[in-house]
């Protein structure tokens, strides 16, 4: 999987005064790619509002980490808070973007990301909340499994985190957003053919006119 | 209205089959100490209620090891494979909510109601179709109240009434237990005398705490995790 | 009605260690009564544990005030908290006592002190939580009304602020306590017999033993 | 991020039949510049809410008394006999809620909650027999969160980004109405700049704020009622 093609195009998703919390994993390592003076706010649901870059051992403090356990550094401005606050930020709809990884997605904008059952099953976290409740839910993930099966499903088949919350899917090979018809690509990966992506996708995809290569 | 003990007094309150609120997200906020003389008296049959399970080793880890734990009520145990295993074999139970609904469950219970009306995970299967009411023509989910016997706290400062200040992302779920538990004790580095903390920036008042155990420093556990640098 | 005696009787119920919240009226005037060196957290429902004596010109501040709208000054050791965790350490029991006043209260336990239907309904504000909630509810009001009649009933008439809530009343005639069979007179004024506080008194009076004068 | 707005543009956004908090427990916290604001431009029909009336032709009382209030919810107006009268002449509709549930209902809604089961004033005559459950074998009182379209704050210090402080009884309902608001107008006579507040002594984050209405100084009806002190 081409991490550094999901992170630069994902980096493009961010703007200039938004809210956003980045989910553990592929989301949380965008924040290293982003420009000091960047206007945003991270929250981070451990309860930080301006959470910013991991930090090294000279500088850690061991009583600040953000919710994917590492050590991290604040913004002036910055604001410490409980979980119940936290959350009471991110049910309200305070949130403009979530970053999100996916064990699964499908076409009708349902993600699945915390239940392999029997398997793997660490739990929900924050991500029922955020997924349900943020503004703009974009899913970060690798399109297909290690077994080469597509994550891009026409119906979940693992336990929903939330139905009907993605907004938009960046993955190594593309970049399509949730609509009401279903799956649009807006963008395809300079090392894929359009037939060759639908082929190792189970959701079926329409074809935005303006489609890019990214 | 002293409420200072010997840490053997204050957890040899606790009883097998308690359940325990233990406050802290990862590491931040776990108190270290607590457990560790928890671990030494060997109560059994506990229930934890934790956001997480921290790692390996570490924390309530070293209950669960020690099989001193029964049910976890929890939010997520990613960062602690063996508890996982453990949960698959059966070894754990472990009841799973949403990050925002165990505060608030808990944030319920310290305010003395017994539940609350939520528009989360209607369509998941984590709602039993008999928690789900219509009220004011929306379907919602009553979520209950989450009460228990004990709580574990770590507090950057206590005074002597027990009003407590948290340090940076140590606040989390500890402010919440606090006021939910019916016995709350509280470990501190740093034990000050009434008027030295600000009125206006106290997270806990004094009135939620039972106990307090003065840390005379902190140990080891408290460090920065050398492995977290390991890359 | 003899305020002083009310309150000099009422300052007895007051132990070292405990958390105390003082209703308006009478209650609130206790505490000018009280040694400096009392080991008493006196919570203030508009935010307040620790509040203290009421203050002058001098040394008053503007964003300083009990719940009864007096300057007052703070102990060493207080702390200031929003509406909801006050009346969360007042839901969960947290405090000792409560000394409230009264437009009614009655031989069950039953209290009235927010409204009087059509003629003065200030309103309810804490006095339905901390009379519920708080572990012993000491009422403090005159025996009778400025017309003479009894406030202290076999049943209230009118709306209840909590049933089944008062431990004692203090008058400025006597001492009882509810108790499952009715009210027990502990106290008497020295400036009545028993016969003319019957007589006063609309509840019926069991009278106990070591009947005392205060 | 910039949310600073003269008071002129932060007031426009009202509209008339708005419902609006107004944080303040008697003076400290209430709003007075932004509600003269609001007096001056004139919207009609409001539904307010505030823990109290303020005191005659104080605060909240100016909006009555010009007629441009025809709700108030709230939990006690006994220092303003006027709005007593009002309320009795049927110029006025008045809600009154227990202190503490009327909190914990601007709390749930700025949880994100519908509402919470309460075991408060059940057999009272504030209670509709239509709101009572049966839950886990208790009778339980269903208590809706209550929001508003507006709230108006006042805070002793500011950031930038709209992070609030607050200083002694002045806290009171502002961090709850704050949180449940759909817009929130902070005024302020202290606007720092970001990292001047300590992020653990942060009342209420950034997140919930809309407007930042920086005073010059505080007006005399902040200062300590004379009143007060005659008797």
């Amino acid at each position: 999987m081409n991490v550094n093609r999901i992170l630069k195009r994902a980096a493009q998703e961010i703007k200039p005064g938004q809210m956003i919390n980045l989910g553990i994993g592929l989301p949380t390592m965008l924040i290293e790619h982003l420009p000091d003076d960047l206007d945003v706010l991270i929250q981070s649901e451990n309860g930080i509002l301006g959470s910013w870059k991991k930090t090294d051992r000279a500088h850690a403090d061991p009583f600040l980490i953000d919710a994917g356990g590492s050590y991290v550094t604040t913004r002036p401005g910055s604001c410490f808070f409980d979980s119940s606050v936290s959350f009471a930020m991110i049910r309200r709809g305070k949130l403009d973007l979530t970053l999100i990884g996916a064990f699964e997605v499908d076409e009708l904008g349902g993600l699945a990301n915390w239940k392999i059952p029997g398997r793997f099953s660490p739990g929900i976290g924050g991500a029922m909340e955020l997924a349900q409740k943020t503004k703009r839910v974009v899913v970060l993930c690798s399109h297909n499994d290690k077994h080469g099966n597509s994550k891009i499903l026409r119906k979940c088949q693992l336990p929903l985190t939330a139905s009907a919350c993605v907004d938009r899917i960046i993955t190594d090979k593309a970049v399509m957003d949730v609509t009401k018809k279903g799956l649009l690509l807006r963008e395809i990966s300079e090392d894929i053919s359009l037939i060759e992506l639908q082929t190792v996708t189970d959701a079926q995809l329409m074809v935005s006119k303006q489609l890019k290569r990214f | 209205m002293n409420k200072r003990q010997t840490i053997e007094e204050a957890i040899a309150k606790i009883t097998s089959g308690s359940t325990i609120m233990v406050g802290g997200f990862g590491c931040p906020g776990t108190p270290f100490t607590l457990i560790d003389e928890l671990l030494r008296q060997g109560q059994k049959d506990l229930t934890l209620i934790k956001n997480d399970a921290n790692e390996n080793s570490i924390g309530i880890a070293k209950l669960i090891d020690n099989f001193q734990v029964k049910k976890l009520i929890t939010t997520h145990v990613g960062l602690n494979r063996k508890v996982i295993e453990m949960m698959n074999q059966g070894e754990i139970e472990i009841e799973f909510h949403p990050q925002g609904i165990l505060a608030e469950k808990i944030r319920t219970a310290g305010a003395g109601s017994y539940g609350f009306l939520s528009d989360i995970g209607l369509d998941t299967e984590i709602t039993d179709v008999e928690d789900i009411i219509e009220w004011q023509g929306k379907q919602l989910k009553i979520e209950s109240a989450i009460n228990a016997d004990f709580a574990l706290i770590h507090a950057a400062h206590a005074d002597y009434y027990g009003n407590l200040i948290y340090r940076a992302s140590a606040i989390n779920f500890s402010p919440l237990m606090a006021m939910a538990a019916e016995h709350v004790i509280v470990e501190t580095p740093n034990f000050v005398s009434p008027g030295e903390l600000k009125p206006e920036s106290v997270h806990t008042p004094c009135a939620f705490i039972s106990s307090i155990v003065v840390l005379d420093k902190l140990s080891e556990q408290y460090d920065l995790l050398e492995h977290h640098f390991e890359r």
